[in-house]
């Protein structure tokens, strides 16, 4: 009974992020798109804490404390913060129109649950239909990552991507080093984005817009 | 005795090659005078002109270096030795196992290259002409030749001179176009060769028709001697191939009596008169071709040749 | 604590770890180099020590005949790193395209980077493996941007995003693993334990396997630099300080192949799951062609040899997907003999870049004239890696283009003309670079020479005479390959 | 023993190239190299010559513990082994005693000590190896040692582009052996050559061998089309190191294939006679015309090589066809004739490159239009140069003659073969052999006439000085040695007798005790040839004429200008040059050949320029099977080099590309 219900509610929030991932898609304001991933990162924390929950895992709370302060309030806040300061302008520039993008986020999610399917009960329905969900969850990040032309959209699309890792990695169960594994996934995208490469970036070219960068391509004939 | 006989044999041809070969020169050219409606020289004109060369002192160009010098000895020494080895009126001679046919050929080859040499040698612009041309021709005569040399090899089964007549004189050979081929483009390489008209004009110094002349433009004295006696050597050389392959009739085969012997010394003599006669008639009722059209006359030959060698298998397998 | 193995895996690990801390406080910027030498030499001796003593395998770390060998030649090609950057570093001070600040970084990074990758090769734990490259990643990632130079940057923004992507994608295949083994072995860290991943891997669900290691290809892969996912390598070659380049290519892309080759073990050690053998020679193939023939247009003398690296992964990753004893054996010594030529080419490039003010090849001319020793060791060192005898590579590519051509012949004629065009413009450029008139400034080579020649010397060695104990545990590892 | 001396020689060899690194610099260290080599080559000749003189049948073989771990290193010293060592080391030992004169002009000895004797071990190790990687090991080794000494010279931007080629085809030469050996070794990989013997491969398996050892072995030895890098690259190096590489190192290449059809192939097919000797006869005439089109010296001597590969793969290719059918006396002479040319063209090569390297020396050119009447001034170089020039045109009574006499007499035996197809193809192989003999001849008239003979045309070719004494002694050993093996052919024919015993299990009978040491290939009354006999008839009748006319008729001579028809002219550019020499040939042969094309500009009256007179040459090989390879490259890498400039999305988009196909591919699996 229990069971049944713990399946339900992870497979609710599993199935919610998906849906997060689609409002980042669809968004093209940038403060939107920073609420929405903040949504994004509440969602994962608060699907997280009931794995936990379920598992009896308490360090997992910690992964979902992580994403809770981290992803869902600080970084939001800082990129907006770095919006403002930098003067980046508010609208997103997308390379292929919102409606193909969509698509192409159904088709990949088809594709994600098609490549789940053949896993055998063996490995526990459970983790097959998060797995589906989260991978579904990474290939909209990752899409993400390509259809938007600046640098904010695309650190915003790794770390949903990132969070799909961590509901893969919590649906796991038992898997060791969870929590390292999403420290060593904050530091690395709090540390290195915010800290270092926006503040040279800004020191350097005053834009985090990636066409800016694309000057210093190597080998310009 | 019969390495005795042998030796005879040899020694014999060798002195008849030496002895006729300027006769025959002689000989074509009152025939030409005649038919030319002109008296000409006598027949013993180019042994008078070999002994007043001979007697005369020789002058050379300043830059002229030994190469100039050696050569007509060379030219005329593998002359010799080629014509010696050709059976005239008897076969089986006793240097004969020294060079098949192919050996004679590369020794004409070599006189030639000693002959287009020296014509460089002093560096005039007509001996480049000569040398030139020369090799021009050789370059398509020597495979025409070789070309006749495998026809008749092939049919014969065998390179050796003494070996094809023989095998021409048996029963066997029938008539064969390739053989006719072969005869044809023979004779073509042999006008080529000798530098006879319609490929070059042994009798002018006129620019555009000289080869050989011009090679040879630069000798005097005893040197040019030697190198028109072997020209005309190489002459008789041809004629007797000709006479021994396509015409082995009354030939003394190694064995036969000295009768025989006899007989082969007086068909010989006659075939060379045919020859000759042939020649000089040939020479005044033709015309002398541009030099750039002796590739397609030697062409001819050439493809003659290789036709001929090829029509065997068709004519009987081998 | 008595068992000296168990002791030498410590040390091999802390003592990078430790020295980067303190090279991080160090005040002295001149005698920073030599220590940071003197630290990658003790734990090359550690490292050597594995040969003789080898630990039980615990649950985080192991040592067996898979990763002794590649850890030895890690810590050596690490230590004559630090060798040749002890004297090229010095040279960027003086010009002052380093500060004493980035300096002191640069030391401590060094380090860091050498832990991380020992880390990696010795961890017997897929979680722990993962953590090590990608921390390996982020410190390359700061090394390149040292310079701050425009190109420098976005050099390192293009490998920050593409290699944070790849990373990303191998830990989804982490986790896949996990939840294939979990199954079977239970939870806990058992489930990711090498030893016995490999042990019980036959009763995993094959399809999960298969999932895993697409993902776990692709997200390596992006570190080993296959094409189409290695944009980050040519330019991060290119920009960052030259011994960076060096260690880029000799050892971290080994790493990530490492890895690689470990989860194929798990796949092949399993009758059902796919066999890996066809996605990785397709991509060997692609990258080896790609590569050679993005040679022929480089005018970066750096990102030439970038390329060439990419080549020599394909070539490997080729190796390995035709799989069988030989073509296994080979694509092992094909590691090697890569890791030691490669790096030996870029200490040699990076005089030259010192000596001739630029990395410009158009601008670089006749250098056996200008400085022989420099212009012969390079020439030695394309000889080398463009595979002509006597050398070790042509051991290897012999192995590799025979064994395959038996059995696929299209394949090997495939590789064989990609052999064929990356040597074409390898020597081409080489005419250029070694021979002509000479051209541009030549300022006296004050550098030492020894770490060059002495892998070049090792490689001849190689190409002559192997080792029987390395040739043993290559068979085998073969053999563990499939 | 045999087997340990070479070896020893080649350790010492390659030790003496280790230790030239350093000491290149010093001024001895020039005579000492050559010196170690000259007696290195002096060890290895007198150890492969005893062994194919004694005819040793048990094979001597030896096994290092290097190389492939599980292989080793295999040598082994069979008779084929023998008579090409002795082919090398007898090149090699000239080779380095005329580099003890030359190496004294060289500008640059760092960049040739060292890798000289680094080649002459290189190429003996070919000969020697019994394994497939040993034997391309060394292989390679050698092409890497040669491409050295090409690029000694590197200034020159010629030199560089030769060496690229000269690189590029060497590697694509070894990986075609490569892929050959691959196919005969089996995915179980049993390298050793013993195995390769054991097994049996199928016809399609040796079909496809065979294939990749002519394209392997050719682009070595320079089999027309894969002939182009041979004319740059051998001119290019210094002229010792240029006749070792034409001389020998297309012995080496031979050697190679005659190791795999012959030894290691098991049966041949009829085809593949017909295939090789097709290959052959078109290598003998297309060498032999673009020699003629040359007008640098070491360039034509180079195309001579060319002409002279084709020669010997014609009489391979016959003793394939014979083997095939299995008559093996045939093919016995057929083999004979092919080896024996190859002692010869090795042989006289070297002695033509020496040549064309004391003219080099003497005078800095290489261009025969900037030479002519260096006779005068260096008489005996001069002398040596003729005999090479009549021993390579294949005159009687030198050796260049009887080898090729060899080979027509082989051809005269191919009525017996079956194969209709074969029977029309030796004839017209034969007219083509016959063709570029006659071709060569007019060649070298033109080379020595326009070097040697004529008025110097430059103050250079006047200023000419003899060279130095080692050189010419080098080049009087291999005069001598044209001779006597022109003269006295049957003792090196038996010495074959056992190479073609051990190859097609037969050998020609025993020449050497014939009445007059007449040869005679197969029987009295089919063919004989008899140098020694020609040479003294010839040498008698010479001097007898000579003797008997300045005896009892005039031996006065007086000199004066030369006549010239009347009107000389003191100008040494009225001559004949090179160029126009082949005029008349180029207007035969070229027009086919070459595209040829004569463009003639006579000044109208009244205008002052001189008339031009401009010929263009085409090199149809080059345009029909590199040229297009060398546009694909370079379009492929233009088209792929966009990608380096994408953008970062770019990149990821193919990342992404990279993911979605994979995991597409995944479903589709199941």
């Amino acid at each position: 009974m229990i069971d049944r219900l713990a399946f339900d509610v992870a497979h609710l929030f599993a199935g919610g992020l998906v849906l997060v991932s689609f409002m980042l898609l669809y968004q093209d304001r940038m403060f939107g798109l920073l609420n929405i991933f903040a949504l994004h990162a509440l969602v994962v924390s608060l699907s997280v804490a009931w794995q936990a929950y379920i598992q009896q895992a308490p360090h997992l709370y910690i992964t979902a404390a992580i994403a809770l302060v981290v992803k869902a309030i600080i970084i939001p806040v800082a990129l907006h913060r770095i919006i403002v300061r930098l003067g980046i302008h508010r609208t997103i520039e997308t390379v292929v129109g919102i409606g193909q993008t969509m698509l192409a986020g159904i088709a990949l999610v088809a594709l994600s649950i098609l490549v789940m399917l053949p896993i055998t009960a063996q490995a526990g329905t459970l983790a097959r239909e998060d797995l589906a969900f989260s991978l579904s969850v990474i290939l909209l990040g990752l899409l993400m990552m390509i259809s938007r032309r600046n640098a904010v959209s695309q650190i915003i699309g790794f770390m949903s991507i990132e969070n799909g890792l961590i509901l893969a990695a919590t649906a796991a169960k038992g898997m060791p080093l969870v929590v390292e594994i999403s420290v060593a996934f904050s530091i690395l995208v709090a540390l290195i984005v915010i800290g270092i490469f926006l503040f040279r970036i800004r020191e350097r070219f005053d834009t985090v817009d990636v066409h800016a960068l694309e000057r210093f391509r190597g080998e310009q004939p | 005795m019969a390495l005795i006989l042998d030796a005879l044999v040899q020694g014999v041809q060798l002195l008849l090659v030496l002895l006729l070969a300027p006769l025959l020169t002689g000989y074509v050219r009152r025939v030409k005078a005649h038919l030319l409606r002109r008296r000409g020289p006598p027949l013993v004109q180019p042994y008078r002109d070999l002994l007043k060369l001979i007697r005369k002192e020789v002058v050379i160009a300043e830059n002229a270096s030994w190469v100039f010098r050696v050569a007509p000895y060379i030219i005329f020494a593998t002359t010799l030795v080629a014509a010696s080895l050709v059976p005239t009126f008897a076969t089986g001679l006793m240097f004969s196992p020294a060079a098949d046919l192919i050996a004679i050929v590369a020794l004409l080859g070599s006189a030639r290259f000693a002959l287009a040499l020296a014509g460089l040698d002093v560096g005039t612009s007509f001996g480049g002409i000569g040398s030139s041309r020369e090799m021009m021709i050789a370059s398509l005569a020597e495979p025409a030749m070789l070309m006749i040399v495998f026809t008749v090899s092939l049919l014969a089964g065998s390179t050796q001179l003494s070996s094809v007549s023989a095998f021409m004189q048996g029963p066997e050979v029938g008539l064969r176009v390739s053989l006719a081929m072969a005869l044809v483009g023979l004779i073509m390489v042999a006008i080529a060769e000798n530098a006879r008209i319609p490929v070059d004009n042994p009798a002018t110094h006129l620019e555009l028709t000289m080869v050989h002349e011009a090679m040879i433009l630069e000798y005097s004295g005893r040197h040019l001697a030697v190198i028109e006696a072997a020209a005309s050597i190489k002459l008789l050389l041809y004629l007797s191939l000709v006479a021994c392959i396509f015409a082995p009739w009354g030939v003394h085969t190694a064995g036969q009596g000295f009768a025989a012997l006899a007989v082969g010394l007086v068909t010989y003599v006659a075939k060379l008169a045919a020859g000759g006669f042939l020649l000089a008639v040939f020479e005044t009722v033709t015309a002398k071709m541009r030099v750039f059209r002796v590739s397609e006359f030697l062409g001819a030959a050439l493809m003659l040749g290789l036709l001929a060698a090829l029509l065997l298998f068709v004519s009987r397998s081998i | 604590m008595t068992d000296p193995g168990a002791l030498l895996v410590r040390a091999v690990l802390l003592i990078p770890a430790s020295s980067a801390a303190l090279l991080a406080l160090f005040p002295d910027d001149r005698a920073t180099g030599r220590l940071n030498a003197l630290a990658a030499l003790l734990t090359f001796f550690a490292a050597a020590g594995l040969f003789f003593f080898r630990p039980a395998p615990s649950a985080f770390l192991i040592v067996d005949d898979v990763n002794v060998a590649f850890t030895v030649l890690n810590t050596f090609v690490g230590f004559t790193t630090s060798v040749f950057s002890a004297s090229y570093i010095a040279h960027e001070l003086d010009i002052g395209r380093l500060t004493p600040v980035y300096l002191r970084f640069y030391h401590a990074m060094y380090q860091t980077l050498m832990f991380a990758m020992n880390l990696a090769l010795l961890a017997n734990n897929v979680g722990l493996m993962w953590v090590a490259v990608e921390l390996a990643t982020l410190t390359t990632i700061l090394m390149v941007g040292i310079y701050r130079t425009p190109a420098a940057l976005e050099a390192a923004w293009k490998y920050f995003i593409l290699g944070s992507v790849g990373i990303a994608l191998a830990l989804f295949g982490t986790i896949l693993v996990y939840v294939a083994a979990r199954a079977v072995v239970g939870e806990g860290l058992d489930a990711m334990a090498w030893n016995v991943l490999v042990a019980r891997a036959g009763s995993f669900d094959p399809t999960l396997l298969n999932l895993a290691f697409v993902f776990l290809l692709l997200g390596y892969g992006t570190k080993v630099g296959l094409a189409p996912l290695h944009a980050w390598l040519p330019d991060a070659h290119a920009e960052g300080p030259t011994p960076i380049s060096a260690v880029l290519s000799g050892l971290l892309l080994n790493v990530a192949l490492f890895a690689v080759l470990r989860f194929k073990m798990v796949l092949s050690a399993n009758p059902q799951a796919l066999a890996p053998g066809p996605l990785m020679v397709t991509m060997g193939l692609i990258s080896v062609l790609f590569a050679a023939f993005m040679l022929y247009r480089r005018h970066d003398i750096k990102r030439m040899f970038a390329y060439s690296s990419i080549e020599h992964m394909g070539i490997i990753t080729f190796a390995f997907g035709m799989g069988g004893p030989l073509a296994n054996f080979a694509g092992l010594l094909h590691m090697t003999y890569h890791s030691l030529t490669k790096s030996a080419i870029f200490f040699s490039v990076g005089h030259i870049a010192q000596v001739k003010g630029t990395q410009t090849m158009a601008d670089i001319r006749g250098l056996t004239v200008t400085h022989p020793v420099l212009g012969w060791g390079l020439v030695l060192g394309v000889m080398t890696i463009v595979g002509l005898p006597p050398m070790g590579i042509f051991m290897s590519e012999f192995l590799i283009v025979t064994s395959t051509f038996a059995r696929q012949p299209a394949l090997a004629v495939a590789l064989a003309a990609g052999l064929l065009v990356a040597l074409g413009a390898l020597v081409l450029r080489l005419n250029g670079l070694a021979f002509g008139e000479p051209r541009g400034r030549n300022a006296p080579a004050e550098a030492s020479f020894v770490p060059m020649f002495a892998h070049l010397m090792l490689v001849l060695a190689a190409g002559i005479y192997l080792p029987a104990p390395l040739v043993a545990w290559f068979q085998h590892v073969a053999k563990l390959l499939g | 023993m045999a087997l340990t001396v070479l070896l020893s020689c080649v350790a010492v060899l390659l030790a003496t190239s280790v230790a030239a690194v350093p000491a290149a610099r010093a001024s001895a260290a020039t005579p000492l190299v050559y010196m170690f080599a000259l007696l290195c080559s002096a060890g290895g000749l007198a150890a492969a010559g005893a062994v194919l003189v004694t005819g040793a049948t048990a094979a001597d073989t030896m096994d290092l513990p290097i190389g492939l771990p599980w292989l080793g290193v295999h040598f082994r010293l069979d008779c084929l082994s023998a008579l090409f060592l002795v082919v090398v080391n007898l090149g090699s030992l000239t080779a380095s005693l005329y580099g003890l004169g030359y190496g004294r002009h060289e500008p640059a000895p760092g960049r040739v000590l060292p890798f000289f004797p680094a080649f002459l071990a290189g190429m003996n190790l070919v000969v020697l190896a019994d394994d497939a990687f040993t034997f391309l090991l060394t292989w390679e080794f050698m092409s890497l040692a040669s491409w050295a000494l090409v690029m000694a010279h590197h200034r020159d931007r010629d030199n560089a582009r030769a060496g690229y080629i000269y690189l590029l085809m060497a590697s694509f030469g070894t990986l075609s052996l490569l892929l050959a050996f691959g196919l005969l070794a089996g995915p179980g990989g049993d390298y050793g050559f013993e195995a390769i013997r054991a097994a049996t491969p199928t016809p399609a398996v040796s079909a496809a061998v065979l294939t990749l050892a002519l394209i392997g072995a050719g682009s070595k030895a320079g089999l027309v089309p894969l002939h182009v890098w041979l004319p740059l690259a051998h001119p290019a190096a210094p002229s010792h190191v240029s006749a070792l590489m034409s001389g020998v190192m297309t012995k080496v290449a031979v050697y190679g294939f005659v190791r795999i059809a012959f030894d290691l192939l098991g049966p041949p097919a009829w085809w593949w006679g017909a295939a090789v000797l097709t290959l052959g006869g078109i290598t003998a005439v297309l060498g032999v015309l673009y020699a003629l089109m040359q007008h640098d010296l070491k360039r034509l001597l180079a195309y001579h090589t060319v002409e002279n590969i084709g020669i010997i793969f014609i009489g391979l290719g016959l003793a394939l066809a014979f083997r095939a059918n299995d008559l093996r006396w045939a093919a016995a002479l057929a083999l004979t004739a092919a080896l024996f040319h190859v002692f010869n063209h090795s042989v006289f090569k070297s002695l033509l490159f020496f040549g064309s390297g004391a003219v080099l020396t003497a005078t800095g050119e290489r261009d025969m239009e900037h030479l002519g009447g260096l006779i005068h001034r260096m008489p005996l170089t001069g002398f040596a140069f003729l005999v090479g020039s009549a021993a390579i045109s294949a005159l009687p009574p030198f050796n260049g003659f009887v080898s090729e006499w060899l080979t027509f007499q082989a051809i005269l035996l191919s009525p017996s073969l079956p194969q209709w197809m074969l029977k029309f193809l030796a004839p017209a192989v034969g007219g083509m052999l016959a063709l570029s003999a006659a071709l060569a001849a007019g060649c070298f008239v033109k080379a020595f006439g326009a070097t040697f003979l004529g008025r110097p045309r430059t103050s250079v070719a006047q200023a000419a000085r003899e060279t130095d004494a080692f050189s010419l002694a080098a080049m009087f050993v291999l005069v001598l040695l044209c001779l006597i093996a022109g003269v006295l052919p049957g003792y090196f024919m038996d010495a074959l007798a056992s190479v073609t015993q051990q190859l097609v299990g037969a050998q020609l009978p025993l020449q050497q005790d014939l009445r007059w040491l007449t040869i005679v290939p197969i029987a009295e009354a089919r063919s004989s040839y008899n140098g020694l006999l020609l040479f003294l008839l010839i040498a008698v009748a010479a001097w007898l004429v000579a003797y008997v006319i300045h005896r009892w008729a005039s031996h006065a001579i007086r000199r004066s200008a030369a006549w010239d028809c009347g009107f000389p002219d003191p100008s040494p550019a009225t001559q004949y040059t090179s160029g126009s020499f082949a005029q008349p040939i180029r207007r035969v042969f070229g027009s086919v050949a070459f595209r040829a094309r004569e463009e003639v500009q006579m000044p109208l009256p009244g205008e002052m320029h001189a008339a031009r007179f401009r010929v263009q040459l085409r090199d149809l090989v080059w345009d029909a099977f590199y040229a297009p390879v060398e546009s694909a490259v370079a379009f492929f890498a233009d088209r792929l080099n966009k990608v380096q400039t994408w953008t970062i999305r770019a990149y990821l988009t193919m990342v992404f590309a990279a993911v979605v196909v994979l995991l597409m591919v995944l479903t589709v699996w199941h």
